[in-house]
């Protein structure tokens, strides 16, 4: 049993006097207790979006939301406004992409964290304190007491990140949505983070949504890996498979393009042609068509459906065959 | 809601009546003063040996009850009103009277300076130290009720001069407490002493309370010792509002009671609105000033003749000044001593300026026209309409004018003095009602703003204006300053007398008993509200 | 922080060093001067010249200049010549300030109690009718000389309608003066018709002057809970659910009061410095009314100790300004 | 295989369509200006007011020095010239035909705003490029006196630069006007080029080995031009309004045969009870104005502001 | 990588070398003052870097945010002033060139940015972006011969001649980064010290312009010094790679051989860190997880800048003898004491303690506190 069910989500954004754009174009997938599923694909394919109409955050106005968000049997998309609040930070979490930007400049990082307890747990602030002051332990802040009457700008990189865990851990969520948490951060740090959520969620059973547009985070963390394109989902698999025999063209082409530390050098790599700006959309016809090597003239005609063969699902009338490699 | 005290609802006597006055008073010691401001205040204070009747500018006994001179008008004889005291309690006698005329005399300092003791200066020149000669000469008590007044020479001003308020009779014994001769220059300013500021003590009927400076109020109080008929009103004050407008909306939403110097605009808005609109007897002179000294084409008595003949004075009159207005023949008022009612007035005639212009040579006159911003004057009310219909008119001749505005203390004044304008916009308000306050002033001085030195009669025209004035004899005086004035407009042309403006005041439906005066020396001592 | 400080404070002896030597070249270049003003008509050539010498006036600026430091260091600022004859100017501004800072209190309380919540709502409303006539409704309250505000508000309220005075701090009452803040002292001496009265007399004033600082307020305001609504802290709070009221409160509105408060300060610094015109218009007896006075009488000594003074408090509070940012910033206090 | 051709004629047309012309972001803001109804709001006011200052003197039934009626006007009585054929509103407190005075005084309101904001706008562009620029002690310099002018109250300061003039005219106003807009132009201008000075494409610039002359006049000042030119009209609003604050004060052209709605505003303020219209109608011309140059001038701050950039 | 670099690897000859830094050192005063400002520290951002570029050659940098790699390469066109240390450009001494020489100099060393739009002057058309170099070493020969020029260029980055008259605001990223590219080349360098290329390209459009600098090389034999933090692009483009830490550098070798045999401790926390798109490898893979956060260059740790991170830290010298960099192995430099120990697991990684480090927002004290600094401003948005 699923913990999360999103089918066919839909984000509409109608904006006055402009074309309506769909963002994300019936997303469906699901997370399942304890399991981690990445949400890959390049900037502007909807990951973002997703991961908003999910909690709730979309602007009220302009923003059309359709499909249908289920967490644990509860019709998400219908709660209201009060209702969705008392749910999140209680039983969905999120960590964003720019810790400094995402915390509040002017409120010491110790509210900011307890805020949340005291908002979900009804703890009293001086309680809240110190659960706070835990929290902070165990997402690794050296000198947490200090730290919770110090201001974000006072932290770096890494420590803002690991206070907005804290955060977003405060109430112990069911569901976690990391939103490219280590994009900001460099890599020696991106490890300690990623480690971090790892452990985390093995320690809580908690289900983890991860976005990224790096295909490495995802090999190492995740165990269900979706690949959006143009705001829809264009191939899904376990991460073992997905990697192994990317499908869609999408996926093999990223995969072919990023240079690999363990590859032998000297190889060339393989661009995808164009960038997302070339995209048609799907209304009739595959968004990716323009740029897809493997491209049909039915892909410009038809929309691909969603097929599934065994763990797999994708979107393509032309998948890439699998040359076997050594 | 200035009627907080209960004591004055309806009643004839009693209340407070507050009025508007325009400027505020530099200082309480009329001696050190030049202001109407601080003028208004003392008259309501002081008293001096001559008055001058109600409502006329014609002198009169007050604190002293008659005077004698010896023949040539050297040597005066005052005698004395009986139980006058000083608002401080103290006795106005003979000496005290002396103690006056001494102190002036014996000025120290910057007590000399022609802007402090402006009018001592004016009328009397030097001091005891005999720097400069001076009118005075000494003051002797005669008796208890009499004194003597010596002077070095004779003047048509005296003993009228003494009706000014400068030469207020004040209490020795305050003066003496309060160092009121203590006047020191000081870095750019002045420092009067706590008698000027604070305590001025004199004989009438009212005293003086406080100045609230922050309120711009002076209070003043019924003095309950005086000497002649009390006050009416328990207390007057005089509001500073230096805006005529908000004098004006400050009556029409009750703050005050009555105020000075209304827009003649809002004469007739004033009176349908219900409030008395009270004019004086015009008491002074605007009139265009040449100045011959850097165009010469201005030294020329016939351009001069054709800019006065180009101006519509009638239509100025009536269309820029209030009501009560006239055209001004010459450069002083009907009622001044010397007066002559037969000088030939001044014809508008456009064709026939040009027809002089022409003649002179200047048909493509070309002049420098100044008026003064920043100011309004009670014979000049709003010196920017006035210039654009003279304006109008000179340029209706063919006259080409460069017109140049400066504000009245920002170099308007000083400029025109140092004769840099050509034409200007200029009047006087007269002292007293003797000629040589008027004309003397003008043209008693070849090197004036007119520049009369320029045209040949200047030197002469200021020689005989100084003869005049020295002249005893009163009817012989007259005569000689109606002939000068005759000449000064039908023959020499300086500048071009324009108008007389009554300056009025207003006040509501229900106060009385104040009546105007030329001199703006309105007594508030029989007036009454409610 | 500290060192902050001590280098603005040097930095501002530094700007009224610089600021009173020109002021004073300054003053006396200008066509005129008190000795005109002091004669008036009656005055001739040879009596001005007198005075000019009687007051040192004739002697080269730099003489002047330090003949008026040397006074200045022993606390003779001058006295003034015109506006307030013997009153020193320290007393004059002493006594003029407080009516100043009463009306520019009041006006920028005016401004913010509009200004706030209004802009506030607007950016709520961003887009519809609400927000668009406020736009409007603020460009044009900046639009609108204010001394022509000014005296339609008093011809209509002190006038027509007579609801209000017209001019003035307080009528002819006699109230007890103890600090020369009219309102405040009625309070503290418990004399509730003085304090009527001299709100009454604010009211109209204060609205006047109120309109930019209200223009501006409200567009800052609204400008910066626009930004606000855009920041990622915010959308983090949300992804916390905290209630709505906290989101608003602690997140929105204190980040967006930042800017905010700058601009309130900025603006209360001119309004202390530039009410003139209002002052004029309504004969409200403050420091721009006696400065008006000062340049029409050409009096120095005043001239020289309001615009100096004033000068100095409009700097002074922008350093206030800077300092109170810190308290509310910690970006900045840290530092 | 498949067929590429259909795929190709795609990606190229839809490369075409972005293709074609150059689009500056001054015509992209441009375009977003003119669907703006307030910023047309301000314009068509302005137009129309140019208009009306350039076509005055054909406008103007009368002229506008000329005292028509001044046989109707007796102050004493408060009468001015009434509301008559051929003077539609009327005449002045000198007798002079008030439309035309108010039609032909937009030419001299609007020669102060342009000019006065031209001539600051220039002086504050050489102060800030100056201090820019240069940085060092120039820019502590020229930061220090722009301090201190700042710290005066604008029209204070104002008032006391146009009474430093011997003799004041139109163009005395203006520089006055002007003088004080100086710092506030300088400042904004030297802030920007500050931040153009660390910028990439400066230093891009530089790398390339431009002479130095050519990156201030073509990399930072253009591009610290953006917010000048917003203040630019916004100054025009504020040159008008104080130009006309000095005109009330008696500051302006002395010879009011030109007319001008400052000095038309000052000279009525006697009879402001009685004749409101003397008042109001150039009032409302100054307020109407200004509110056209500042509603273009927001516009266009949000139109070039990068935020609103979709 | 392209062959004939290759074969350069390993063999360090001074002949060849188009560029050498010596001792290179770039340190931003830190002025605080009550009156007048006193420099009361230092950012150490750049301190004490050796390293040749050959002719031909790519040598990439890396390194962590803040490490100082801009730093250098800026330094290294002598667009931020060196405060110590020498480049030689082909047998010229930089350092010593001033004025119209050093901007003569300019157009053989090139650079390209890390954000390709806030590189290009927004109000300028590609093709005055393109034609300013040009002029600005009058390689502007005629009307007819410079469009060609223009035209070739846009062919080579692989743009269509109708971009010319577009603005870069009209392009998409990796677009832009075709222009920057196309910038740089105008004036026919010899050098191009690229600052982050690709990182703030897409992923799909990285290889675009990584093929690009690629094939540029090859066809124009450019000499390229790469910036980047990424290692993966590094490794891929570079023959050499140099690691940086906190101003200096730390290892430099063989792109290959440095990721085979890392000897640095940094190096191979570096390595291990890098995520690797291949579930096998990554469930596989040992991580050297480094604590707590990159110290502020303002305040660097005396000693071995790494010391407190360092799983392999031994007492004392590590905390007080900065290591040279030393030559290893042939073509292999490295900056640690114990390199030879670590190698040999002579010594064993250990726990190691995060310590804080505060963040540094470097504010003048010149800059006012609050924003706008004018009413006028303040009327702003
Ligand atoms: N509030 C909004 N109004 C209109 N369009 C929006 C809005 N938010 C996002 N979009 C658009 O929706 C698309 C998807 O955006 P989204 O932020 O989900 O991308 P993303 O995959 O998260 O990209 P990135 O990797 O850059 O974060 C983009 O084209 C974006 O421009
Ligand atoms: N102009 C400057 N003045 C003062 N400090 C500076 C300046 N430029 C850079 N620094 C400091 O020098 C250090 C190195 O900066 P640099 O930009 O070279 O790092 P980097 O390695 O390029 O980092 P990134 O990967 O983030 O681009 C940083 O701490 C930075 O704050
Ligand atoms: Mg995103
Ligand atoms: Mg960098
Ligand atoms: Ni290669």
């Amino acid at each position: 049993m699923a913990l999360l069910e999103v089918r066919d989500l839909s984000v509409v954004f109608q904006r006055h006097g402009e074309e309506p754009f769909a963002a994300v174009d019936g997303v469906s997938f699901d997370v399942a207790p304890g399991q981690t599923v990445g949400l890959v694909g390049e900037s502007g394919c909807g990951k973002s979006v997703t991961s908003l109409a999910i909690m709730g955050l979309l602007p009220k106005r302009g923003a059309k939301v359709g499909g249908s968000v289920k967490f644990e049997d509860t019709e998400l998309l219908s709660l209201s406004d009060k209702q969705m609040r008392d749910r999140r930070g209680r039983d969905l979490g999120m960590v964003f992409q720019d810790p400094l930007s995402s915390l509040n400049p002017v409120i010491p990082i110790g509210i900011q964290v307890t805020e949340v307890l005291e908002r979900h747990r009804g703890m009293p602030r001086k309680q809240a304190m110190g659960e706070a002051k835990d929290l902070l332990d165990k997402v690794g802040i050296p000198d947490p007491t200090r730290r919770l009457t110090e201001y974000p700008h006072q932290l770096s990189g890494g420590m803002r990140q690991r206070a907005l865990i804290a955060m977003a851990l405060a109430c112990r969520p069911r569901l976690l949505i990391a939103d490219e948490p280590t994009t900001a951060l460099d890599v020696t740090i991106q490890a300690q983070i990623l480690a971090l959520l790892k452990e985390l969620v093995q320690d809580t059973e908690t289900a983890l949504i991860m976005i990224t547009h790096d295909l490495g985070v995802v090999a190492g963390l995740c165990d269900e890996v979706n690949v959006l394109y143009g705001g829809r989902v264009v191939e899904r698999g376990r991460r073992h498979e997905l990697f192994a025999t990317p499908k869609h063209p999408y996926t093999h082409g990223l995969l072919a393009s990023i240079p690999r530390l363990d590859a032998p050098r000297g190889e060339k790599l393989v661009p995808i042609r164009g960038s997302v700006a070339d995209n048609i959309p799907w209304t009739h016809a595959c968004a990716f068509a323009p740029r897809c090597p493997n491209a049909l003239d039915t892909c410009v005609e038809v929309t691909p459906a969603m097929e599934s063969e065994a763990d797999r699902l994708l979107r393509c009338h032309n998948p890439v065959q699998q040359e076997v490699s050594a | 809601q200035s009627q907080r005290d209960p004591g004055n609802q309806g009643g004839k006597t009693g209340g407070t009546l507050t009025f508007g006055a325009e400027g505020k008073p530099k200082l309480f010691d009329p001696f050190y003063a030049t202001d109407g401001a601080t003028f208004r205040i003392s008259r309501q204070v002081f008293e001096g040996l001559v008055g001058f009747k109600p409502g006329s500018a014609e002198a009169g006994p007050e604190l002293a009850t008659k005077w004698e001179s010896s023949t040539d008008g050297k040597s005066w004889t005052f005698t004395l009103k009986q139980g006058v005291k000083f608002h401080d309690g103290t006795d106005f006698n003979a000496e005290a009277a002396c103690f006056n005329f001494n102190r002036w005399y014996n000025q120290k300092g910057a007590g000399q300076s022609s802007s402090v003791s402006e009018y001592w200066v004016d009328n009397f020149g030097g001091f005891a130290d005999g720097a400069k000669p001076s009118l005075f000469k000494s003051c002797t008590v005669k008796d208890a009720q009499n004194i003597v007044v010596e002077l070095t020479g004779a003047s048509s001003k005296f003993p009228d001069v003494l009706g000014l308020p400068s030469f207020s009779m004040q209490s020795p014994t305050a003066m003496q407490k309060y160092n009121a001769d203590n006047v020191v220059a000081q870095g750019e300013s002045f420092i009067f002493p706590e008698y000027a500021m604070k305590q001025p003590t004199g004989t009438g009927p009212f005293k003086f309370v406080n100045y609230d400076t922050t309120n711009n109020l002076i209070e003043l109080g019924r003095f309950d010792g005086y000497h002649g008929d009390k006050a009416k009103l328990d207390k007057l004050n005089f509001k500073v509002i230096a805006d005529e407008t908000a004098r004006k909306q400050a009556l029409q939403s009750g703050d005050i009671d009555g105020y000075d110097y209304p827009a003649p605009a809002d004469w007739a808005k004033l009176k349908t609105d219900g409030f008395q609109v009270v004019p004086r007897d015009a008491f002074n002179v605007m009139y265009l000033g040449i100045t011959q000294k850097n165009n010469a084409k201005l030294q020329d008595f016939r351009v001069r003749k054709a800019i006065s003949m180009a101006i519509n004075r009638e239509q100025l009159v009536k269309s820029q000044l209030p009501e009560t207005a006239t055209v001004a023949t010459q450069f002083m008022p009907k009622i001044v001593q010397g007066y002559n009612p037969n000088v030939k007035p001044i014809e508008y005639s456009p064709e026939k300026a040009k027809a002089l212009l022409a003649e002179a040579g200047a048909s493509n006159l070309e002049v420098n026209f100044w008026w003064p911003s920043e100011v309004t004057r009670p014979y000049m009310p709003n010196p920017q309409d006035i210039f654009g219909a003279i304006a109008a008119d000179l340029r209706n001749v063919g006259i080409k004018l460069n017109v140049v505005t400066k504000p009245w203390n920002g170099g308007y004044l000083t400029e025109i003095d140092q004769a840099k304008a050509d034409l200007f916009l200029l009047g006087w308000t007269g002292d007293q009602s003797a000629a040589a306050n008027w004309i003397g002033t003008f043209f008693g001085n070849a090197e004036n703003r007119f520049y009369t030195k320029s045209s040949p009669w200047g030197e002469d025209l200021a020689k005989r204006l100084d003869a005049a004035d020295v002249t005893a004899d009163k009817a012989q005086r007259e005569k000689l300053y109606q002939e000068l004035n005759r000449q000064i407009v039908e023959e020499y042309l300086p500048a071009v007398p324009l108008s007389h403006s009554p300056p009025a005041f207003v006040l509501k439906k229900d106060v009385k008993n104040l009546t105007p005066s030329p001199l703006t020396a309105e007594e508030f001592s029989p007036v009454t509200k409610g | 922080m500290l060192r902050y400080t001590v280098r603005r404070l040097l930095q501002l002896v530094l700007v009224v060093g610089v600021l009173s030597l020109l002021l004073f070249a300054w003053l006396r270049s200008l066509p005129g001067g008190p000795v005109s003003a002091l004669l008036g008509e009656r005055g001739t050539e040879e009596s001005r010249r007198e005075l000019t010498a009687l007051l040192g006036l004739d002697q080269p600026i730099y003489v002047q200049y330090f003949k008026f430091l040397g006074r200045a260091l022993s606390g003779d600022f001058g006295t003034s010549l015109g506006v307030q004859p013997g009153t020193t100017a320290v007393d004059l501004f002493l006594e003029r300030f407080p009516a100043t800072l009463e009306l520019s209190f009041c006006a920028i309380v005016l401004a913010i109690a509009a200004g706030i919540p209004l802009g506030y709502l607007a950016a709520r409303r961003r887009g519809r009718w609400f927000d668009n006539a406020g736009v409007i409704g603020s460009l044009i309250g900046v639009a609108v000389p204010v001394f022509f505000l000014a005296f339609v508000l008093k011809h209509i309220f002190a006038v027509e309608l007579q609801w209000l005075p017209s001019a003035g701090r307080q009528d002819d009452i006699s109230a007890t003066r103890v600090t020369g803040f009219y309102v405040f002292d009625g309070i503290i001496t418990g004399e509730w018709d003085a304090v009527w009265n001299s709100l009454e007399h604010l009211i109209l004033p204060s609205i006047a002057l109120a309109t930019i600082p209200f223009a501006v307020i409200f567009r800052i305001t609204r400008a910066a809970v626009l930004d606000v609504l855009d920041e990622d802290y915010v959308r983090t709070a949300e992804s916390k659910g905290l209630t709505a009221q906290v989101v608003r409160r602690r997140h929105v509105l204190r980040n967006a009061m930042l800017p905010v408060v700058t601009t309130i300060g900025l603006q209360t610094g001119a309004l202390l410095a530039g009410a003139v015109l209002t002052e004029k218009v309504f004969s409200f007896p403050g420091l721009g009314e006696a400065l008006a006075l000062g340049f029409e009488r050409r009096d120095y000594p005043v001239l020289q100790v309001l615009i100096i003074v004033a000068a100095m408090v409009y700097v002074f509070v922008n350093l206030l300004v800077d300092l109170s940012y810190a308290l509310i910033d910690p970006r900045v206090r840290t530092r | 295989m498949p067929s590429k051709t259909k795929i190709d004629d795609l990606a190229s047309s839809t490369a075409e369509t972005q293709v074609d012309t150059g689009v500056s972001l001054a015509a992209s803001a441009w375009r977003r200006l003119r669907r703006n109804p307030v910023f047309l709001t301000g314009a068509v006011i302005i137009l129309l007011f140019v208009l009306i200052a350039l076509l005055a003197p054909l406008l103007a039934p009368h002229d506008p020095a000329a005292r028509l009626l001044a046989d109707q006007v007796i102050k004493a009585r408060n009468e001015i010239p009434a509301v008559q054929p051929g003077h539609i509103l009327g005449g002045d407190l000198q007798g002079r035909d008030f439309f035309s005075r108010l039609l032909v005084g937009s030419q001299q309101t609007l020669l102060v705003g342009v000019l006065a904001t031209l001539i600051g706008l220039i002086g504050g562009l050489i102060m800030g490029t100056l201090a820019g620029a240069l940085g060092g002690w120039v820019d502590s310099l020229v930061m220090r006196a722009v301090d201190v002018m700042l710290s005066i109250p604008s029209l204070l300061l104002a008032v006391s630069i146009g009474l430093l003039f011997t003799q004041a005219n139109q163009f005395t106003v203006i520089l006055a006007v002007a003088i004080v807009q100086i710092p506030i132009f300088a400042r904004l201008l030297r802030g920007s080029m500050l931040a153009q000075r660390h910028s990439d494409h400066v230093l891009a610039a530089r790398a390339l080995g431009v002479k130095p002359a050519a990156i201030v006049f073509r990399h930072m000042l253009p591009n610290s031009l953006g917010p000048v030119i917003v203040q630019s009209t916004l100054v025009l609003a504020v040159a008008i309004i104080d130009a006309a604050a000095l005109s009330f004060l008696g500051l302006g052209n002395p010879d009011d045969n030109i007319p001008e709605w400052g000095q038309m505003l000052g000279g009525s303020q006697t009879v402001i009870d009685s004749h409101p219209g003397l008042a109001f109608w150039p009032a409302g011309c100054i307020v109407v104005v200004a509110l056209g140059f500042t509603l273009m001038g927001e516009s266009l701050r949000d139109a070039l502001d990068p935020k609103n950039r979709r | 990588m392209t062959a004939p670099a290759e074969t350069a690897t390993g063999v360090s000859t001074v002949d060849d070398a188009l560029v050498t830094v010596e001792g290179l050192k770039v340190h931003f005063p830190i002025k605080r003052g009550v009156i007048l400002d006193r420099t009361v520290g230092y950012v150490y951002a750049v301190d004490g870097i050796d390293l040749s570029v050959r002719r031909g050659e790519t040598y990439g940098l890396v390194g962590e945010s803040g490490c100082g790699k801009s730093t250098f390469g800026r330094a290294l066109l002598k667009l931020t002033p060196p405060t110590a240390g020498k480049v030689v450009f082909d047998g010229v001494d930089l350092s010593s060139l001033k004025g119209e020489p050093l901007r003569k100099m300019r157009r053989r060393i090139q650079m390209i940015f890390q954000d390709p739009l806030s590189s290009l002057d927004p109000r300028q058309s590609v093709e005055s972006i393109l034609v300013e170099g040009l002029r600005a070493h009058d390689l502007d020969k005629g009307k007819a011969e410079t469009s060609k020029r223009l035209r070739e260029l846009l062919t080579s980055v692989g743009l269509p001649s109708t971009a010319l008259r577009k603005y870069p605001h009209e392009f998409s990223g990796g677009q832009r980064q075709r222009i920057g590219i196309a910038r740089a080349l105008t004036v026919e360098p010899d050098l191009i010290v690229a600052d982050e290329p690709v990182s703030a390209l897409d992923v799909s459009v990285q290889a675009q312009v990584v093929n690009l600098l690629e094939d540029l090389q090859e066809q124009l034999g450019l000499t390229y010094l790469v910036i980047a933090h990424d290692l993966a692009v590094v490794r891929h483009i570079s023959d050499r790679v140099g690691v940086m830490y906190l101003g200096g550098l730390v290892e430099e070798a063989g792109s290959d051989t440095l990721y085979a045999d890392p000897l640095h401790p940094y190096t191979r926390a570096l390595l291990s860190a890098v995520p690797v798109p291949d579930p096998l490898l990554e469930d596989r893979r040992e991580r050297i997880l480094l604590a707590g956060d990159l110290p502020s260059p303002a305040n660097p740790p005396t000693g071995c800048r790494f010391h407190t991170r360092c799983p392999w830290r031994q007492a004392k010298r590590c905390d007080t003898e900065r290591p040279v960099l030393r030559e290893i192995a042939p073509g292999h430099k490295v900056a640690c004491h114990y390199a030879e120990d670590i190698k040999a697991g002579r010594i064993r990684a250990h726990e190691v303690e995060p310590i804080l480090v505060q963040a540094d927002d470097g504010i003048s004290p010149d800059t006012a506190l609050t924003g706008p600094a004018s009413v006028t401003e303040v009327l702003g948005p």
